[in-house]
């Protein structure tokens, strides 16, 4: 038979290169581990959201399961195309991989949602104890004015306060915003040591470093923390110098040194086509993949969600990014945090260079929702 | 008969599917004035706006001094001496006079522009107002003035006295006359107001529903209250 | 006071950067009145053309944009003569219509050419890094942004204003068969201000590149900020776009210097009441 | 031959019962399009209701745009009003009956047309269009805003509509919300033919071409053009409702620019000024984008654009316009 | 007989050009005025403040014995002082029957109807077919205004202020671009108003003023420099050197 898996995301439009990623990531793991799960042959089946449109995704979430007869619903970059798809899961007895959406809640709308990227809470609590660690006492904190800024913005300050540390300001800003040097003038007004930033990865986080540099917030010694978002790998060439030596927590670099991410780095590279291109997305395209080979193992190409899900609740295996499980309990994987620095590698590219690891972090952002 | 200096044959014109003219030929030599008249709606714009390249021609030839025209865009027209001035005036509402003026000059010096100062000292008060803020019988002479700037040898004028001072009308009337006299220009003229038109004309095309209905000196019109009455609708003339 | 010096010299950088972008657009749009939503497609190729030319053949930042304003004009060429003839003078919704599809069409092209990746233009050295201003440091490229403006800005209202030329467009586009009957050839007129506009569009796209980067869907990310720059300024009235720019530039970084998180609503409100106060734009001419 | 004979006599018939058969044979073709969709695209529906929803959406432009001159490119800000009205009806206070939740939806979107239509009357031309923008963003930020009524950018969920009547309930087949939106679109449909043939409509039509003549004959333009803005705001309502209730979910990309834009592109492909051209604007330009989209969903925006300036360049009145010229032209032939 | 209308020191300038210095002028029911003058003496522009389409500097405007100089054109127009353009201002796309139906609709109040159609109305069907008629346009009724003649249009611009029912009627060149064979059918629509309709008429054509006129004002250079009968105007050397020229002469001859 052929199982067929529908995958939706961003695969034109401004969002194209998340797109591409996941596809990258389903590809290599296609190429390393078949197209073919015992007698099953694999389908994938795409379908493209540019832009986060829940009512889209809804109507293609549908048509995928009614009209393409696809057992298993993946993809979803962003947090409202996969919660407009949740209501549909029990009815059509699909489970969904999300690769990507980052909002803690997802999960719990519904039983049959598994997540194999990160939440924004994972990613940002380990920095407000890299800052703690390193010294600092003040830190403004600036977030794009939307969901997953608010959760970085959340998780860092709830952490760092925790910790003993002071949050001197806190600004949101638009996600619009192009020029952000009043921005670097408040921050420098501000007296802060740091500044933890959160802004999705793409064209403005080129012009955010840059005017983190020219307004002079690195010459005055203010650290500059963020999650990786901010230095996605693809986004590094353009960065160029200007962003050597900024910090970041993330759950995945191109760069993390073990075997598997090896095979898979070349894998993917290869399946993306210009290597340059490549970046976090596609690792979590990748064990998403690995996720739903298990469940189509475990249910032997039955079409029954409840068993696929359980049967991968527990399960731990080895990524590319390191070692992972999936909660049993929130459906959300388990990975290693790492503190990556930017800096440049022998071959002259810019790479996140991991420095430091946390080991199996949860999303603490379910448990502060409750 | 000295050679016509615009000729037009069997030409046939209209806008889109609604043919307005259907083959209409005639010729006017070299320094003559004729007036082309005709009731409401006969087409006579038309006619002026085929010659100008502004309708579309469905067949038939013009010639300007031998010259083809009808494959050229208005512009080449222009440039070989065609000069038109429109009924509905057409001034650019976003140019001032001056401006105006200066796009009628073509390659002319720009000094030249007094001459249309001399010809409506009018339109000199005005000249850093835009067109869109003339009165109607100023934006009149702006179009008329705007035209003969260019030095036209043939000049397509519809009903250029539309909305100007009786005295300003007798003015123009003489300066048109005067261009024609020398034999610099050749003038085919469309107005309401018949007898001006005859006082003016050497030449008399009548129109009627597109056809040319009547055609033959002013004098000869005048004699026919018959043919006025029926294709003028006006009672006789004085 | 030092702060609001500061901030009043982010306001003017940022004020320049805008209308050395979108002045080309003041152009196309006021005056040959096409809505021409292409206007960030033609930045964006200019963009494209000059990262190229400075990365891939390594020449310098002057040569490269000289390259990718003849390149992206050459590009045009063919545009203007197949596409933009056609809807010159057509309803403007037909313009939206045509324009936005060739914006598209070079997204989908420069996607599948160049990938979806960003890219840089290179600056020379004498433009990188920050200028000490005595009370703050500043981009250095900005300054050279703001000079740009300058320059650009006197040399096109000269060209408008002052020129036979200039004359000539502006009666074309009021009614370009009357300016055809005054021996106006008007095909020459447009083809020449499309170039030129095109030529300021890749221009402007390389020159901002440092705060709006290139990338294949540029096209459509800045196209509001284009539009609402030049309409606000009155379309056409090339110190009117300028004004513009730099009044909305001053209310942006102001906006997001004391609130950024209403940092948008500051913005559109300040339209709102800009253009209700000037339904014609700051300097535009009553039509 | 004369001029006056050979013009035919313009397509506005003045005999009577003329545009009464037009208006049936419309509404046949609509119902039997809807017929063959359902029948031939079962599994589809979503689709379809999508498109039915996006519909009402370029009929309402179509009513500011395309009867009364006005060009926006900020129209789904009534549309997400209708929208978010009827969804936080649902969510946050209970109320699922989906009829009621359309009236809200109504309500809410000709409330924002009033608010908007106030703004949009002070401007004229392109800065017309830039205030619509100006106010899509505002509508799109105090949304993204008030995230603890609207679920912010990560959408509000939580709306779970009754069946329609208690019968019919909205299940994953989507058979429901197909039939209840095409329903609505031929109420909506029907009832705007009547307003555009309607002395309010002409005075419109009217005011597009020439407020200032308008204003001689001692109507008040500004007073009739907020009505129609309201009236065109309670249809966006009405398709926002629709795609609330549809989908079970609202998104700040219901009232975005993006969409907004999308709206006029679909109604000018179309041909503005008739309502006949918005709808078919909708459904080509919605299955068109479906159908390249899921043969490539990563360089299908290529094709579209050439669409739309193939339509330019082919027909350049939009789709209908030309169409109706092209008929008109073979009927002159005759 | 009484004013209903009374323009009363009326002042405008634009920039530093006043086209309109202390105008007063009163109109009687009945009247039947012309106003002439030079080109761009002020004509088009008065006519523009009376009806509210510009401001005045100064000065007031009495309707029917209250002030309207703070009203809009269209409330103006509601009490019945109505006007035609100088340059035809028609809606392109709608033909002729539209026209006269919108303003028949307008002033029976029913313009805001949003059910119905004007030509299932037996009334309204019967006045736009009967003022059509009257200017001998009705074959043309059901065209496309762009596709009919300019004379055509510049007698539906008559047609349309008529429809109107006006208690004044500002006419502002109304025979320009009408043929000389089409003026009469003006005139027999002027001739055919109600008695007590007070009527003032710009226009160059001095045939159809001297025929239409009991009283003739003159204006240049925005000032008033007669107002008085027609048979006095031809006499007067100011009007004759600024305006009528040989017309005057020709006229006395005559
Ligand atoms: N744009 C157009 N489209 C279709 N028909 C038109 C168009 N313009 C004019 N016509 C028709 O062409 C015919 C001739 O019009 P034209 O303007 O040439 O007449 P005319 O003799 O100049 O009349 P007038 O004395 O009123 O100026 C008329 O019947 C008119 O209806
Ligand atoms: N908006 C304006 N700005 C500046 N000047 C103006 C404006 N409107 C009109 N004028 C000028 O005011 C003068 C009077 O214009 P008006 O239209 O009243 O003249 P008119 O008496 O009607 O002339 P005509 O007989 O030629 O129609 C003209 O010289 C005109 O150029
Ligand atoms: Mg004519
Ligand atoms: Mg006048």
């Amino acid at each position: 038979d052929t199982i067929k898996i529908g995958v939706i995301g961003p695969f034109s439009g401004p969002f194209a290169i998340q797109g591409k990623n996941f596809k990258a990531g389903i590809d290599a793991y296609m190429a390393l581990n078949g197209n073919k799960v015992g007698d099953n042959d694999i389908e994938i089946i795409y379908r493209d959201v540019p832009q986060a449109d829940p009512a889209q995704s809804k109507a293609l979430g549908q048509e995928l399961v009614v009209k393409e007869g696809v057992q298993y619903l993946a993809g979803f970059y962003f947090t409202p195309d996969a919660m407009a798809v949740t209501p549909l899961l029990e009815q059509a007895n699909v489970p969904l991989v999300v690769m990507n959406a980052a909002t803690s809640a997802i999960v719990t709308k519904s039983p049959y949602v598994v997540r194999t990227s990160f939440t924004l809470w994972q990613t940002s609590a380990p920095m407000a104890k890299v800052a703690k660690e390193r010294g600092v006492k003040k830190v403004i904190t600036v977030v794009s004015d939307y969901g997953p800024g608010v959760d970085s913005e959340a998780a860092f300050t709830t952490t760092f306060k925790a910790e003993g540390g002071e949050i001197v300001d806190s600004i949101r800003m638009p996600l619009s915003t192009n020029d952000f040097s009043p921005i670097m003038q408040r921050v420098k007004d501000s007296g802060a040591d740091a500044v933890f930033a959160f802004l999705p990865s793409g064209p403005t986080t080129l012009g955010f470093v840059k005017a983190y540099n020219d307004n002079g917030l690195k010459d005055a010694g203010i650290q500059l923390l963020a999650p990786g978002d901010l230095t996605q790998e693809s986004d590094l060439p353009a960065l160029g110098d200007s962003a050597l030596g900024m910090l970041t927590t993330f759950h995945y670099a191109i760069s993390h040194d073990s075997p598997e991410n090896k095979i898979f780095v070349e894998a993917a590279r290869k399946a993306i086509g210009n290597p340059a291109e490549l970046s976090f997305p596609s690792v979590g395209a990748y064990d998403g993949m690995h996720v739903i080979y298990k469940m189509i193992e475990a249910t032997g190409g039955e079409q029954d969600a409840q068993k696929a899900v359980d049967a991968v609740k527990g399960m731990a295996w080895e990524s590319p990014r390191g070692p992972v499980s999936i909660d049993p309990e929130t459906r959300h994987i388990t990975q290693n945090i790492y503190l990556r620095e930017v800096a440049k590698a022998e071959d002259g590219s810019y790479i996140n260079k991991e420095i430091a690891t946390f080991e199996k972090q949860g999303d603490p952002g379910l448990a502060a929702a409750k | 008969m000295p050679a016509a200096q615009l000729e037009v044959a069997n030409l046939s014109a209209g806008y889109g599917q609604t043919r307005v003219l259907e083959n209409v030929s005639f010729a006017v030599p070299a320094g003559s004035r004729l007036a082309v008249l005709g009731r409401n709606g006969v087409g006579k714009t038309t006619l002026f706006a085929t010659i100008a390249g502004q309708t579309r021609l469905y067949n038939g030839t013009i010639r300007l001094d031998g010259k083809e025209l009808s494959g050229l865009e208005s512009a080449s027209r222009a440039r070989s001496g065609l000069g038109y001035v429109p009924q509905a005036r057409c001034i650019f509402p976003s140019l001032t006079v001056e401006e105006n003026l200066l796009v009628g000059l073509k390659d002319r010096e720009r000094t030249a522009i007094a001459e249309a100062y001399d010809m409506f000292p009018r339109l000199q008060e005005r000249r850093r107002n835009f067109g869109s803020q003339l009165s109607g019988g100023e934006q009149q002479m702006l179009s008329t003035a705007r035209t003969i700037l260019g030095k036209p040898t043939v000049l397509l004028l519809d009903e250029p006295l539309e909305g100007l001072a009786p005295v300003i009308c007798e003015e123009l009337m003489a300066a048109f006359s005067k261009l024609a006299a020398a034999g610099d220009m050749t003038i085919l003229l469309v107005e309401q107001r018949i007898q001006s038109a005859l006082d003016f004309a050497d030449h008399v095309l009548v129109l009627e529903r597109g056809q040319v209905a009547w055609s033959g000196t002013p004098v000869e019109l005048s004699a026919d209250p018959a043919t006025v009455e029926r294709l003028l609708g006006v009672g006789g003339l004085h | 006071m030092q702060t609001v010096f500061s901030v009043g010299t982010d306001a003017l950088a940022y004020g320049m950067v805008l209308f050395v972008i979108s002045i080309g657009l003041s152009v196309t749009m006021g005056l040959m009145r096409v809505v021409n939503l292409a206007h960030g497609a033609f930045a964006m190729i200019g963009g494209y053309i000059a990262s190229y030319a400075a990365h891939m053949l390594g020449f310098g930042y002057a040569v490269a944009i000289l390259l990718a304003v003849a390149g992206t004009i050459l590009i045009s060429i063919p545009i203007e003569r197949f596409l933009f003839r056609r809807i010159y003078g057509a309803p403007e919704l037909t313009q939206v219509l045509m324009t936005i599809g060739i914006t598209f069409c070079v997204i989908g092209i420069a996607n599948y050419v160049f990938g979806p990746t960003l890219k840089t233009i290179p600056l020379p050295d004498m433009l990188r890094g920050p200028v000490d201003l005595g009370y703050r440091s500043i981009a250095a490229h900005k300054l050279f942004a703001i000079a740009c403006g300058v320059v650009v800005a006197g040399a096109l209202w000269f060209l408008i204003d002052r020129t036979a030329f200039g004359v000539k467009l502006r009666a074309s586009v009021d009614n370009a068969a009357m300016a055809g009957s005054l021996g106006v050839r008007t095909r020459i007129v447009y083809a020449v201000s499309s170039a030129v506009a095109v030529g300021l569009a890749a221009f402007g796209g390389i020159v901002g590149a440092e705060l709006l980067p290139i990338e294949p869907y540029y096209a459509l990310r800045y196209m509001v900020t284009f539009l609402v720059v030049v309409s606000v300024g009155g379309a056409g009235s090339i110190p009117g776009a300028l004004l513009a720019c730099l009044v909305l530039g001053a209310i942006d970084t102001t906006g997001r210097y004391l609130v950024p998180e209403y940092g948008e609503f500051f913005f559109y409100l300040a339209v709102i009441t800009i253009v209700c106060l000037f339904p014609n734009g700051l300097l535009g001419r009553k039509r | 031959m004369a001029a006056e004979q050979t013009i035919s006599p313009a397509s506005k018939a003045t005999s009577g019962p003329n545009w009464l058969l037009r208006d049936l044979a419309g509404l046949a073709v609509i119902l039997v399009l809807a017929g063959i969709g359902y029948l031939l695209f079962p599994n589809n529906l979503a689709l379809l209701t999508r498109i039915t929803a996006i519909a009402l959406l370029v009929l309402s432009l179509d009513l500011v745009t395309g009867y009364c001159g006005i060009a926006t490119l900020g129209h789904a800000a009534l549309f997400g009003a209708g929208a978010y009205a009827a969804g936080i009806a649902a969510a946050h206070f209970g109320i699922t009956d989906p009829i009621i939740m359309v009236v809200i939806g109504a309500i809410g979107g000709a409330a924002a047309g009033l608010l908007a239509g106030a703004i949009m009357l002070r401007g004229h031309g392109l800065a017309q269009l830039v205030l619509s923008i100006a106010i899509v963003y505002l509508f799109h930020e105090t949304a993204n805003k008030a995230s603890g009524w609207t679920g912010g950018s990560d959408g509000l969920a939580g709306i779970s509509p009754d069946p329609v009547f208690g019968l019919f309930g909205f299940d994953l087949w989507g058979r429901t919300a197909y039939v209840f939106g095409i329903v609505l679109l031929v109420l909506v449909f029907l009832l705007l033919r009547v307003l555009v043939r309607s002395p309010f409509g002409m005075l419109c039509r009217g005011i597009k071409e020439d407020p200032v003549r308008v204003s001689a004959m001692g109507a008040s333009v500004n007073a009739t053009l907020l009505r129609m803005y309201v009236i065109s705001g309670a249809v966006a309502g009405v398709g926002g409702a629709l795609n609330a209730i549809s989908t079970q979910v609202v998104g700040l990309d219901s009232l975005s620019f993006t969409t907004s834009a999308e709206a006029l592109v679909m109604l000018v492909l179309g041909g503005t000024g008739s309502l006949y051209g918005g709808l078919i604007g909708t459904l080509v330009f919605m299955w068109f984008e479906d159908f390249v989209s899921s043969i490539n969903p990563f360089h299908w925006l290529t094709i579209v654009g050439a669409l739309l300036i193939a339509v330019v360049l082919f027909a350049p009145s939009g789709l209908y316009g030309t169409a109706v010229q092209l008929l008109q032209r073979i009927r002159d032939k005759r | 007989m009484s004013t209903v209308f009374e323009a009363r020191h009326l002042n405008k300038s634009f920039g530093g050009l006043a086209v309109a210095k202390d105008i007063s002028i009163s109109l009687a029911r009945g009247d039947r005025v012309a106003l002439i003058g030079p080109n761009g003496a002020g004509k088009t522009t008065f006519i523009n403040l009376v009806t509210g389409h510009l401001a005045p500097d100064s000065g007031t405007v009495m309707f029917d014995d209250a002030d309207v100089t703070a009203l809009s054109p269209t409330k103006r127009v509601r009490q019945g002082l109505v006007r035609s353009f100088q340059v035809t201002r028609l809606f392109s796309e709608m033909t002729p029957a539209e026209h006269v139906a919108l303003a028949v609709l307008q002033r029976t109040g029913r313009s805001g109807r949003m059910l119905g159609n004007f030509q299932a109305m037996q009334d309204v069907m019967a006045e736009v077919q009967e003022s059509l008629h009257s200017l001998g346009i009705d074959h043309v009724a059901n065209r496309r205004v762009s596709e009919i003649a300019y004379g055509q249009q510049r007698l539906l611009e008559i047609a349309l202020a008529l429809a109107l029912r006006p208690k004044v009627l500002l006419l502002d060149e109304p025979a320009a671009g009408v043929p000389q064979s089409d003026t009469s059918r003006i005139e027999t629509a002027l001739a055919a108003l109600p008695a007590d309709l007070a009527v003032l008429m710009i226009d160059h054509d001095m045939d159809l003023v001297f025929r239409f006129a009991r009283r003739v004002v003159v204006l240049a250079a925005g000032a008033i420099i007669f107002d008085g009968s027609p048979q006095e105007v031809t006499q007067d050397m100011r009007v004759r050197e600024a305006y009528l020229g040989n017309y005057a002469n020709a006229r006395s001859a005559a």
